[in-house]
């Protein structure tokens, strides 16, 4: 977005009061830091203790996937809804395909071809090594979201060729899809967002996957979706 | 019936994540479907803790602080069941209003009658998507997520929720993709984000001292350090950025105003509820120790400014929606006033801190229909008349009676005028002020009252008008939109005359329990 | 001065930054840039939390969650705000915030 | 069925539940509302008739309470003082719908004043029911907002900014008097109405507080009561319609007030708290100074309806004076003035519509002669004329006459001063009115034939009969002031009441 009307930051008093205000908040936020104590443990015993219940090894990833899945659910309805709030800026309910005007030239074509496998192995790998070490899905669906966008930047077709109907599934996969498990086994009497120990880690293997397929389509789709020279169409409904 | 708390944040997401998926006209079947089931469970979840009490809810079978849990008090039941009433009326007269707005935006019928034109599908490949579909779904979600925030027991859950609140929030916002939304929505977003963040960092601070995130824990530690000082500061500010008191408002007027009618009543009378009612659980259950009198004292003479500044600019606003949304500043900074009354001024046992309490929840209520009642009058009158300019309804009031009785009804409530829901609210918070011997804010309060009928009278009296001029005659409007302004307007009078209840189901689970055997009068 | 005092002050100072660059920045963008980078302040923070709180090599994985959680939550905000922003200058051609009253 | 419990609620839904169902008619649909009306309001005068029936013969009483708030209940109760403001809301509603019917024929959104209009009289009786504070003030509050519509009901500029004035006044009004109940009701708890009083125990520790909150009360009040200075809205909301200014402004809004007054006065703080605490003079020279003030402006007006708005002012103001006195008789002249004055007005402003729809005579210069052609409406003018001055033996002479003996009984004898002086006011601006109207030269017309100058033209009986019918009550009123149910009996008993107890 370039700045063609380029008008000026706020004036000097404004800057000035909000070094001070910046001045003082960072007083405050030192005075409490200050105050916290240098040794705590939080909740790590907490979790330690009860990790061999979770299914998984991986302490954030239990508490991701597990102890607070509450939270892990909730925030992948936050990243469906950016997506989808995206989606409502356009009209179209596919996304547009990237205007074939480049050809990817030999490097560039070259560099897809290498990169795309990798990142997918990437980030298979990523999301495997989440049950006992950093990495997870979110990682995943980074990696794998980065893929498509690279094949999308390089003139090849990515999520263009989604159907709405795909497009929307695949949005709609992790949450959806950890809200149908959830749902399932809460109707044959276990508590929400409880796990049987004996499925817990498959089930969030499940979970992480398609978490993982969602991220990196909404990512995508984040990206694609705002695309200025396609929004002709304008407003639309009159004068509101 | 105990697991209606689990139901009620479910049932809203599967319809609006099935509205999603199918999308076009059996959206807002799905989507109609999803309201009443909501409606249905948030009743029951109302009855529940009427009759059993608090209602407490390890998520995932994890015992806090391992894991997080939800709680229904009198409280979050009392704000549950008023978004199941406010948004069933809601919903029902969405199904019109979209239904309208979709037919003209539908391109010209198909040649092919077999093309499912009204599904939103498909004409040589490119599919559409109308307003009315892509309301459903996100109507549902924000639904969804206020009753994940009315239940969390989780400071950093909370959060969540409360991103998840504003995003919907914002996604419906700019439902008609115009650039008047669009900038409204973005500073909007833009804000929320800011709050969300200066939360953030009080809930990170809360953790570094406290080591949990329950609550309930979290009240029983009676934190009073610099460092919970801080955090409640924090918190309370990114709340009131998103609860828009005033001088943090700025962002609310053309957010409010500038969504389609459904929407900004949800907004105003729904959304704003949110923000405030974390404020007021976290501000009376963690922070209760570390607060001090002179941060509440200014807590409310920005609620008073609110009051003043937001009147005085809904009496000057050209246009209706903007008006409504004006108010709602105003509005919300009685809400606020309660903080100084519930607060620790004086003595810290007395019975005027749970009147003020509840006069508070009890005018949040009557908002909450009111509002609603209104901004879906402003549509009925903006999809009638093609405007909302004030100065030009001269004479419709002949045309729209039921809307113009329900703007009325509203705007009694929100005066706080006997016999209604906001008169109740009015009524207990005056006591406590008087009892409290807080005078000056009985003056804000009975001011207030007064400026409110100013703007009311505005609109009504511009609407009573004889008509002089020769009108077009107006698009005719659904019969079911109108029935809705009114039931809302209707229930906003109704909870006036019988607070009995309502305020008995608020002492489940109060703050304020050592108090309730004080209130002999 | 402890470790962990160390990078909380940072966190905090990088917050106090931030508010200053969202007050006086016009540029959506910068606005945008500046919230997020506000979010990297309390995931700064919530980290070294993380790490105070170990017990025998094992860092606290509560924070660690909040982290990634907080992270995945505020990509979605700022993605969604970029893509209004985007939406807006390609209606308007602005790159910052205009009123009718021209307030920003 | 309990009917204790609930006929005083039935009481109530007699109007409101027509007001509901005529918001959903059209306009068109005149034999529907006006079945409505006239069934709600008959329903409404069989009710009175039976309470009142069961109160001063048989002693029931009749009480509904209802809960409310936390331990505060709204409490609608039936005794011989609110069994006057029932009766006389009831009667004249009647009356007055017919006269509506009549009048508003033709005229374009029905629907939304008779809805409004109902509305009003369910306030009043609402008003008059009340047992406690918190009642009284969610009905007087009602009152004022149902009334509004009504005032702006033509759409008018002028209309508009009468009806800005009216609430401004009203409102602020309801501010005071709110504030006034809640600083009461935080120090004494729950205030209900029992003769006598239920405060007293408060004097030692907070007198001054009482003072204020008296002062609040009556300034809350005194709004619609027209207390001057309180009175501007009164001649201004004399711009709606006929009707309106008949039931609503001679009788429902100002005597809301009234009643009022005689409520916080006996009721509230009674006797002796009142004695004690020394605020009764200064509402007593409140009142005489507005009998006085009102008469004087209502010299000075030519427009007959705004004379008749002065002539209120004045009059109403009878009754708190009354009040402000406290002796026995000068109670029964109070309470006996709400009914007589509420009949006597109401039948000058149902002859003052006609006039006005008939003739269009508005101002009182064109009135002369007027009895010539239409001399049944001239005689019920001139009958609720001579009753305001106080001729014997109609209504307003047994007002005035209690009046007369309470201010000797309370060795006030400046307050004979005023009644008189107020009287011979009350007939200059009054007997012009009446000598032209019979003996005055018809207006010179052009156009009309000198013969037809003379000939009986009266107006429709929808409009004559309320005004007959009112001018008739108000005659007997006076002539059977013996009998054991006419007004005066039932406001001997209001005053035995309130003097017997402690």
């Amino acid at each position: 977005m370039e700045n063609r009307d380029p008008i000026p930051d706020s004036g000097p008093i404004v800057r000035v009061l909000s070094i001070i205000l910046g001045l003082a908040l960072f007083g405050i936020l030192a005075t409490a830091v200050l105050e916290l104590d240098v040794e705590a443990t939080g909740l790590t015993d907490t979790v330690m203790e009860r990790i061999g219940e979770s299914g998984v090894d991986h302490p954030p990833t239990a508490v991701l996937l597990n102890f607070r899945a509450y939270d892990t659910w909730l925030e992948v309805a936050v990243l469906l809804l950016a997506a989808w709030g995206a989606l409502v800026l356009r009209q179209a309910t596919r996304l547009p395909e990237q205007p074939a005007a480049r050809s990817p030239g030999p490097v560039l074509d070259w560099l897809v071809r290498m990169l795309i496998p990798l990142a997918i192995v990437t980030g298979v790998y990523l999301l495997w090594r989440g049950t006992d070490a950093p990495g997870g899905a979110f990682q995943a669906g980074g990696v794998i979201g980065a893929a498509l966008l690279l094949l999308r930047l390089s003139g090849y077709r990515s999520i263009g060729l989604f159907s709405a109907a795909w497009l929307r599934g695949s949005l709609l996969a992790g949450f959806a899809g950890f809200m149908a498990i959830a749902t399932l086994l809460f109707i044959t009497g276990w508590t929400f967002l409880e796990y049987p120990p004996a499925w817990a880690g498959l089930i969030i293997v499940i979970v992480e996957l398609l978490i993982t397929w969602s991220v990196a389509v909404s990512f995508v789709a984040l990206f694609v979706a705002a695309r200025p020279d396609d929004s002709a169409s304008g407003p639309v409904g009159g004068e509101r | 019936m105990s697991l209606a708390g689990i139901w009620v944040i479910l049932i809203p997401l599967i319809c609006g994540l099935a509205a999603f998926a199918v999308g076009g006209r059996s959206a807002r079947v799905i989507g109609l479907i999803g309201a009443g089931l909501t409606f249905l469970l948030s009743g029951l979840l109302v009855l529940h803790v009427w009759q059993s009490g608090v209602w407490i809810y390890q998520l995932g079978g994890w015992d806090v602080p391992l894991g997080i849990s939800l709680r229904a008090d009198g409280l979050s039941a009392f704000l549950i069941g008023m978004t199941g009433a406010v948004g069933l009326g809601i919903s029902l007269y969405a199904v019109r209003y979209f239904e309208d707005e979709d037919e003209a935006l539908t391109p010209d019928p198909s040649p092919d009658p077999s093309a499912p034109l009204r599904t939103g599908a498909g004409r040589g490949g490119t599919e559409v998507w109308l307003p009315g579909t892509s309301y459903w779904p996100l109507w549902m979600l924000l639904w969804a997520s206020l009753n994940v925030l009315f239940l969390s027991n989780d400071i950093f859950n909370l959060y969540v929720g409360l991103e998840l609140l504003t995003l919907a929030s914002v996604a419906l916002i700019i439902l008609q993709r115009e650039q008047a939304a669009i900038v409204a929505g973005l500073r909007y977003l833009l804000a929320a984000f800011l709050g969300s963040m200066a939360y953030l960092l009080g809930v990170a601070l809360i953790y570094a001292d406290a080591g949990v995130l329950d609550l309930g824990l979290l009240a029983d530690a009676e934190l009073t350090g610099t460092a919970t000082q801080v955090a409640g500061g924090l918190m309370a500010v990114g709340l009131l950025l998103k609860a828009a008191l005033f001088p943090l408002h700025f962002w609310l007027p053309a957010a409010h105003s500038s969504a389609p009618a459904p929407v900004s009543a949800a907004l105003s009378a729904l959304v704003v509820k949110g923000a405030f009612y974390l404020l007021i659980r976290l501000w009376f259950e963690v922070f209760e120790s570390a607060g001090t009198v002179s941060v509440e004292q200014m807590i409310g003479a920005l609620g008073a400014v609110a009051i003043v500044v937001g009147s005085f600019q809904a009496i000057r606003q050209a246009r209706l929606k903007l008006m409504i949304a004006y108010s709602t500043v105003a509005q919300v900074g009685y809400l606020f006033i309660m903080i100084p009354l519930a607060g620790s001024f004086g003595d810290p046992e007395a019975s005027w801190r749970f009147e003020a309490w509840t006069g508070g929840l009890y005018h949040a209520l009557s908002h909450g229909f009111a509002k609603a009642s209104m901004f879906l009058a402003a549509g009925v009158l903006l999809s009638a008349l093609g405007h909302d300019r004030v100065w030009h309804l001269a004479g419709s009031a002949s045309r729209f009676p039921v809307i113009y009785l329900s703007f009325g009804i509203a705007g009694m409530s929100l005066m706080g005028l006997p016999p209604s829901a906001g008169f109740v609210g009015k009524w207990l918070m005056l006591r406590s002020a008087v009892e409290s011997g807080q005078w000056w804010w009985v003056v804000i309060l009975l001011v207030g009252g007064l400026l409110t009928a100013g703007y009311v009278a505005i609109v009504l009296s511009q609407a009573i008008q004889h008509d002089v001029e020769e009108h077009t005659e107006p698009h005719p409007v659904p019969k079911l939109m109108t029935v809705m302004v009114f039931a809302l307007a209707a229930m906003s009078l109704l909870l006036g005359l019988r607070a009995a209840e309502p305020l008995e189901l608020l002492e489940i689970g109060a703050p304020f329990q050592t108090l309730m055997s004080m209130v002999e009068d | 001065m402890s470790e962990f005092l160390i990078y909380a002050l940072v966190a905090a100072a990088l917050f106090a930054i931030c508010l200053h660059g969202i007050i006086t920045r016009r540029h959506i963008l910068r606005k945008i840039l500046a919230l997020n980078m506000m979010g990297s302040a309390v995931f700064l923070l919530l980290i070294t939390i993380a790490e105070r709180n170990q017990v025998d090599g094992v860092a606290d994985p509560v924070p660690h969650a909040m982290v990634l959680t907080g992270i995945v939550v505020a990509v979605s905000a700022t993605a969604f705000a970029l893509a209004l922003a985007r939406r807006y200058h390609a209606q308007t051609g602005h790159t910052e915030l205009h009123d009718e009253d021209g307030s920003t | 069925m309990d009917w204790g419990f609930w006929l005083p609620q039935i009481m109530l839904f007699s109007s409101l539940i027509p007001a509901l169902v005529i918001f959903l008619l059209r306009d068109e649909q005149f034999w529907l509302r006006t079945s409505l009306n006239l069934g709600g309001s008959a329903v409404k005068l069989v009710l009175a008739g039976i309470m009142a029936w069961g109160v001063l013969a048989e002693g029931r009483t009749y009480e509904a309470s209802l809960p409310f708030l936390h331990n505060q209940e709204l409490v609608l109760r039936v005794e011989p003082l609110s069994l006057m403001l029932v009766g006389l809301s009831s009667v004249l509603w009647f009356i007055t719908t017919i006269y509506a019917i009549g009048y508003l024929e033709n005229s374009p959104n029905r629907t939304r004043f008779f809805g409004f209009f109902s509305l009003c009289v369910t306030a009043t009786i609402g008003i008059a029911l009340a047992g406690n504070l918190i009642t009284f003030l969610i009905f007087y509050e009602m009152l004022s907002v149902v009334t509004y519509p009504l005032v702006v009901h033509r759409g008018t500029p002028a209309a508009l900014a009468a009806g800005r004035t009216y609430l401004l006044y009203t409102l602020g009004g309801g501010v005071l008097l709110l504030l006034g109940i809640i600083w009461l009701q935080v120090l004494a708890g729950p205030v209900s109405f029992e003769p006598g009083g239920t405060i007293d125990f408060l004097l030692d520790d907070h007198r001054t507080e009482l003072t204020v909150i008296f002062g609040l009360l009556i300034a809350g009040l005194g709004v619609k009561a027209a207390i001057v200075p309180l009175h501007r809205w009164l001649p201004e909301a004399m711009i709606a319609p006929a009707p309106v200014s008949a039931l609503l402004h001679a009788v429902a809004v100002v005597k809301a007030g009234a009643y009022g007054i005689v409520r916080v006065v006996y009721d509230v703080y009674g006797l002796e708290l009142s004695n004690q605490l020394n605020v009764l003079l200064p509402l007593a020279l409140f009142a005489g100074f507005t009998i006085i003030y009102g008469s004087v402006r209502a010299l000075g007006e030519f427009d007959l309806k705004r004379r008749l708005a002065y002539s209120t002012v004045s009059q109403v103001s009878y009754i708190a004076l009354g009040t402000a006195l406290l002796g026995p008789a000068a109670t029964v002249g109070a309470t006996v003035h709400l009914i007589h004055q509420g009949i006597m007005k109401i039948t000058l402003f149902f002859c003052a519509g006609v006039f006005a729809e008939a003739r269009h005579i508005h101002d009182i210069r064109e009135m002369s002669g007027v009895g010539r052609s239409m001399p049944l409406t001239m005689s019920a003018f001139t009958l609720g004329a001579f009753g305001m001055i106080g001729v014997p033996p109609l209504a307003g002479f047994v007002s005035k006459w209690y009046l007369g003996i309470g201010s000797l009984e309370s060795n006030a004898p400046w307050v004979i001063v005023i009644l008189v002086a107020s009287s011979v006011m009350n007939a200059a601006y009054f007997l012009p009115i009446v000598y032209k109207g019979w003996f005055g030269e018809p207006h010179e017309e052009i156009d009309v034939v000198e013969a037809e100058r003379f000939q009986v033209a009266e107006a429709p009986w929808s409009l004559l009969g309320p005004a007959l019918a009112t001018a008739g009550i108000s005659l007997l009123a006076g002539l059977l002031a013996a009998w054991a149910y006419s007004p005066l009996s039932l406001a001997e008993i209001v005053a035995n009441q309130r003097m017997i107890s402690p």
